[in-house]
């Protein structure tokens, strides 16, 4: 087995990206991933790279923006007030086509909140904060080990489909230290670029990156085309983890932290005999309905587990579709559920389920 | 005979949207001729702003970005630091650079970021139709100054040039108009200057270029240019306000 | 001996040309062009001492000019 | 065996070092770790805390709502987490500092005089680690061997000379139980 | 009845607000809604208000902010791109609990886009564009007369629940000139509003108005009175218009421009015997799902007819929760559909529904 | 014997959560006792920002709102305009003021707002940890300038007294500082001479007052109070930029 | 009744305003009525149009896509518009400016030399009004007197003096397809 | 004749007050309060100007001077 080393969930998001041949930051601080930006300051310049702390999240997205769509691979985090500022950018940056990868620690919403951890970004992330008709790939990693090989995944992900994407996690997971394998990725490649702005040099046609489209069937153009890109992110990439799922009369629906949270609840329900699973997507868009879509047809009954009032419950419930009951059992920003808890709201699902039998 | 006026190779051959007589178009060809005469177009990449020149990258013969409003210092901080070999370019409306993108242009200046800023600089937002600009003149009537400015409560024009002046990275900063003949050429030679200073590796540049707005002013493209001249010019002096030469001298 | 030529289809009529021209010989045309703009026109060419102001200042780079 | 422990205590106190010193110790031995800061504004001037796990199994949920095992290096930490304590846990105070007996009576509480004894080696930092050196022996959680290999791994340059009084902290702590 | 005057759609915002004594105008130019700087520029020295072009959207939200928490009716509005840069300020001010009025006049996205109608910021809307479990109440007029109503409105729910309320309407309304009535709102008066920050003159203690919430718990309590506020608006604030569902087969669930033209296509198939009905929320949130349920119960199919490529469309589906099927006509963002594919789709539709047979 | 130095009204009694030696406490009793002074303590409203001071409202005994970073200055210009008669002010970092929201103060001074701002220029980020600011000097470590302040390519720091006094509006512009007794005094002589001008209704005023940040500085108070002397003074020279009384005299 | 009319044509043509003219009759005879216009940079130098919907019914959709009447000022106006008109629907064209022939038979096509009778009353803006007189006359969807009073109440100040120059186009325009 | 008191429990132990004196008579004291630092404190009260000196530099707002 490779060396393991012991690192903070931020500083896995940064070294992530480096490992994934980002070369170019722009990044405003803010709690809890000033990690991230501060270990870029510190190893950028040691890899050759570009760090540059912009004067506003506004300005960070923009920046990407530009060295996106001059081919490099670039990337901003932030946490849940400052991903707030990048919607108009997001927008764009989707709408234009250009690969980036966003990093949002959330903290705890909504206003100024707090820094605490907190997943209640999920609607922004998946559902498109910004305007028009437009989707990331949303990445939820569960562990340090996981933003690392997911920061790879995102910057893959972005270039093939030439899209933004995000990777969404919870401020525990940004401070939390655990050991990772760190590796050179054998098929580090950034594919060629031809539609990026690099000059015209030798006779290269005119790149254009922009996301304007005056005439009605211009724009409508550019959207069937993403619409179509998006039907094909659905089909191929989708991504999620199941635990204990088969034999299971209720399954938790949690991804992040939530989920890593549930699972040490779900063996605790296990041990006295309850028949609960943990299904943890991995993507958030695109969201793995078609497989909960099959358990719910199977008769397994779902509770979502989230940091938020219920967000992600919404993509459950789309997914199972009246076939199945889908509970909720959250802690709303600011608090992170504890194992008792979540144990006790499994148990409490299966005491009410006894009742009505 | 020989061809002394031709058009630039920077430019494609697209006729422009812009209103008859519009400055633009002008500004336009000086960018173009500039590139041109330093031969760096296939090393050229524009980024376009919100406003009337949203449209730049279907006159400008090079690679472009259009950026967000307001935005494009950022934007063209994120190419440049990306590809520093590249010249990279903003052009931006007086909206698009001094009201919502106050805080781009000063840091990007700050930071002495290596691109060149066209400043276009008409007193008014054009593609919009006719509202106030942060260089809007006092007492002047726009759409949304329907009584004129006024200075009680919406201030005075900003003066771009002398702001950025106050910083220590900038380069060179100038500004320019192009009302007649001479201050074209004045105008060209400016530009032309930032351009070199960029490839150069001199640091940030930008030249500020008076403009007309005949369609939002309500004048003649004629008309609009003695305008320019008699009100714009002494509210937004001319001159270069910023140079490494100078500074060295 | 000089000589300045419009690419009519790209005027626009602003008649700034005009407005500048040292020995005032452009005039507008009675005509339309497919924009629907009366363009400028030189009528004395052997006037034109190619001081390339029209040119200069055209905002739709109509006009050459060649000496 | 799952350690699920937290360390508490003023800013000044050394707690999240001690938190990643089991952390690191934890790692090398070849088990599943996680360390968990208390983070933000919270840690300026109040009190900060972290949580350690470390088990045979991969960590669930980083964060403890119910340790196995508490250090409390002041009284604000001490009233706050006790009540927290898995019963038969274990409760490790800084008796130095905290004048107030814990009131738990169905977990071992284990009194440190850590800054008399850290007063006597000399230097008022190495209070946590002889609170490590107690914890150390009491579970067997991790060796003291490879604590000082994690010791000898991180402090290097200046704070090289500082493992041996470490290295006696430690000691000190664990014959305090012993 | 009282005499009827032409009015285009953004003159009915700004006119409308003023009647519903809104006094403070912060905005950004932006097609297609410039009509409502423009017209408040004039107006608001006549009536002694206040109106400021702001430097960009951002700033204008955030003076909303002020003014609204100051105890002022104010209000800001702007077009997608624009509205997606408030959203930090918008969270800020749900979190606040600042009463405030937000005009989203939408056009064709993401990104640049176009300037022609679109419906493709219901999410953002709804769902929340911002960081953190919020809502606003948003209402969706579709003529000009609802327009002018809905604005008094408008103001009055925010005050009411000092929330921020959102009146979303596509470029369409914006542009289009209707005959309106105009009238004095008899029961206009503002609410006293003790909890401004209105100086601590005699005596008052002292007013804050924040969003932070630094202990976990404090945040926590923060997002339980937010949610328990929601609970409410949804139980009260429900608004929707019916039109011939009792004896329909299939109902259209279309909103603002989308109702319109459904309406126009409605009348046509009507006219040639098919059963359709017209189901037009005018409050996007809350969703009238309860109703909706109601209708899905009894039987009804639901046709989600927008201007996007399918989002009020989820709400839709989990107020129907599966009982009934759920079509979708839209286009995709520049274009507005016409009466005939409307038509056509409806027609569709009762096709398949006799080959299912 | 009676009392000259004593607990201004203005403030809350509770004790403020600034590390020890932090400058920020200073600067908030100053205010306060200008404040007191002028006697407008019933008709100020506050807005804090995002940083060390965001709590601004726990200890000004007075109304307040807290702003988004950057934007107290659109924040007051929202309260100003809707309560003429108020007495308005911000308290902003130089992150706040001086980085993401360079804008709303460069547009609210351009305005002439009448409202006062008081900028804490500590050179550093305090609240996220020490991260680099526009105001950070050339050289200076931080957490995200680990090899020092390099001006090559994050520039130089930003003066923002002389930058806003480019624009015509502003009433009062100075910069003060609070290393030392004297330097308090004329720190507290200008913050009151900046709230008279409002309560005048004279336009827009900022005081910048230089401050320190021992804990993110990583000196004791005493030292960074030195540091703050021979470091930052050379590079913010301290004085009055705009007054209109000298305008007028 | 109902009339579905799409106005087109360049963008100093006064398309825009008999559209509006049309609309505000309506209303004053008490009509349901509605006004759409292209808008946008759509409108600087290219075409612009305008939708208007009158009917004794509150008005659907705004939006007009099979126009039960055009009126095409200029040339891009007739090829862009004329596939769209209802079979049964009428067409005026500006045949002063447009010298092609529209396609359509199933639809009624009535060429105005707008502009020509515009020169002959001496001022080419009045061109819009002389095709409104037509559309007065061949639909009677309102007034002659309505119109008259709606640029009575818009037509003031300094450019009252030009009601009457209106009134006569209008009428010559009435009288053409009389 | 001038006196100054510390209210003990707001300070923070910066020992900035000491450091700008002109008497010297501000010490640290050796007792903590109940946050932790050790409180400042004037020993030789007799010798102090009343030029509120410390009071003015404290970012407390510990000491209150009387003369
Ligand atoms: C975020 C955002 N806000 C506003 C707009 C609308 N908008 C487009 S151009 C423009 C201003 C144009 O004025 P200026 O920058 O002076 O350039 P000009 O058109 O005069 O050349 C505005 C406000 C937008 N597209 N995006
Ligand atoms: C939109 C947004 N971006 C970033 C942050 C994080 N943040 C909080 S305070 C701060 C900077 C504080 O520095 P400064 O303004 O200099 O004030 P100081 O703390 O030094 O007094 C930042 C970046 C935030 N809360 N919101
Ligand atoms: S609107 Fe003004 S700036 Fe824009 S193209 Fe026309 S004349 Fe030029
Ligand atoms: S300046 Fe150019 S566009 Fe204008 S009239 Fe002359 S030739 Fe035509
Ligand atoms: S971090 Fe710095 S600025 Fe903030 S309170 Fe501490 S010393 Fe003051
Ligand atoms: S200056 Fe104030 S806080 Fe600092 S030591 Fe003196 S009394 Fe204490």
């Amino acid at each position: 087995m490779a060396e393991r080393i012991m690192m903070k969930g931020n500083e896995a998001f940064a070294e992530g990206a480096i490992k994934a041949g980002c070369h170019f930051f722009f990044g405003y601080p803010i709690t809890p991933q000033n990690e991230i930006p501060e270990y870029m300051s510190r190893r950028m310049p040691e890899v050759g790279g570009t760090f540059i702390q912009a004067e506003s999240e506004v300005s960070a997205i923009n920046m990407v923006y530009g060295a996106g769509g001059a081919g490099a691979r670039a990337m901003t985090s932030s946490s849940s007030p400052g991903v707030s500022l990048k919607q108009e950018g997001i927008s764009y940056i989707a709408a234009a086509e250009v690969p980036c990868v966003i990093v949002n620690v959330a903290r705890g919403g909504p206003g100024l909140g707090g820094l605490t951890p907190s997943q209640a970004d999920y609607f922004q992330a998946v559902k498109g904060g910004g305007h028009g008709d437009y989707h990331m790939v949303v990445f939820a990693p569960a562990s340090v080990q996981e933003i690392i090989d997911l920061m790879y995944e995102a910057f893959v992900t972005a270039d093939k489909y030439r899209t933004p994407v995000m990777v969404l996690a919870d401020g525990l997971l940004g401070q939390m230290m655990e050991p990772v394998v760190l590796r050179d990725w054998e098929d580090l490649q950034i594919p060629e670029k031809p539609w990026a702005t690099t000059g015209m040099v030798s006779g290269k046609p005119q790149s254009v990156i922009n996301s304007l489209g005056l005439a009605p069937e211009e724009l409508e153009n550019l959207n069937l085309r993403l619409q179509k890109k998006y039907r094909t992110i659905e089909e191929n990439g989708v991504r999620y983890e199941e635990d204990g799922v088969e034999d299971a009369e209720l399954i938790i629906v949690a991804y992040g932290t939530s989920a890593r949270v549930s699972k040490s609840a779900i063996a605790k329900a296990r041990a006295e005999g309850k028949k609960v699973g943990l299904f943890r997507p991995i993507t958030l868009w695109p969201f793995p309905s078609k497989r909960l879509a099959e358990l719910a047809e199977a008769g397994k009954r779902f509770m979502a587990v989230e940091m938020s009032a219920g967000q992600m419950i919404e993509d459950v419930k789309l997914a199972v579709n009246g076939k199945t009951e889908v509970e909720f059992y959250g802690r709303y920003n600011g608090a992170i559920p504890s194992v008792t808890e979540v144990y006790q709201a499994i148990i409490k699902s299966f005491d009410n389920r006894e009742v009505q039998k | 005979m020989k061809q002394v006026f031709g058009y630039p190779e920077s430019l494609q051959t697209r006729p422009n949207h812009y209103c008859p007589g519009c400055t633009h178009g002008i500004i336009h060809r000086l960018v173009a001729e500039a590139i041109d005469e330093l031969q760096v177009r296939e090393k050229a990449i524009a980024v376009a702003p919100v406003g009337c020149a949203v449209l730049a990258y279907n006159y400008f013969n090079c690679d472009a970005q259009q950026a967000a409003h307001g935005r494009a210092p950022a934007v063209a901080t994120g190419i440049k630091r990306a590809l520093p070999d590249r010249i990279v370019f903003t052009y931006q409306g007086d909206g698009d650079l001094a009201s919502i993108g106050m805080a781009e242009i000063v840091h990007a200046a700050n930071r002495g970021e290596n691109i060149t800023v066209i400043f276009v600089n008409n007193a008014i937002y054009g593609m919009t139709g006719g509202q106030m600009a942060p260089t809007t003149l006092p007492g002047q009537k726009t759409t949304t100054s329907p009584y004129g400015r006024d200075t009680a409560t919406t201030g005075y024009p900003i003066q771009v040039c002398e702001m950025l002046s106050t910083l220590k990275a900038p380069a060179f900063i100038a500004r320019v108009s192009v009302h007649d003949p001479k201050n074209v050429l004045k105008a060209k030679e400016a530009i032309k200057k930032a351009f070199e200073y960029q490839v150069n590796g001199k640091g940030f540049t930008l030249v500020e270029v008076l403009s007309t707005c005949p369609t939002n002013w309500g004048m003649t493209p004629v008309e609009a240019l003695k305008w320019l001249e008699n009100n714009m010019i002494p509210a937004f002096p001319l001159g270069t306000f910023r140079s490494l030469e100078e500074v060295s001298k | 001996m000089a000589k300045v030529t419009f690419n009519e289809e790209r005027c626009k009529g602003c008649e700034i040309c005009v407005s500048v021209c040292p020995k005032q010989i452009i005039h507008m045309a009675d005509r339309f062009n497919s924009k629907g703009y009366r363009p400028a026109e030189v009528i004395e060419q052997d006037k034109c001492i190619g001081c390339a102001f029209c040119a200069r200042m055209c905002p739709d780079v109509v006009i050459e000019v060649y000496k | 065996m799952t350690l699920e422990a937290i360390f508490a205590g003023f800013g000044g106190q050394g707690v999240m070092l001690i938190g990643q010193l089991l952390a690191y110790a934890g790692m090398y031995e070849g088990k599943q770790v996680s360390w968990f800061p208390s983070y933000g504004p919270e840690m300026r001037g109040g009190t900060a805390n972290c949580s350690v796990v470390v088990s045979d199994e991969p960590v669930g949920s980083p964060v403890i709502s119910e340790p196995n095992l508490l250090v409390a290096m002041n009284r604000p930490s001490l009233e706050k987490f006790e009540p927290m304590v898995k019963s038969g846990g274990m409760l490790f105070y800084n008796s130095s500092l905290i004048h107030i007996t814990p009131k738990r009576t169905d977990i071992e509480v284990i009194p440190i005089p850590a800054n008399d004894i850290a007063a006597e080696l000399g230097n008022a930092k190495v209070a946590n680690m002889v609170v490590m050196g107690a914890i150390l022996k009491k579970t067997g959680i991790v060796d003291l061997e490879t604590v000082i290999s994690v010791l000898k791994k991180t402090m290097t340059g200046n704070k090289a000379k500082l493992i041996a009084l470490n290295q006696q902290a430690l000691e000190k702590g664990m014959e305090l139980v012993g």
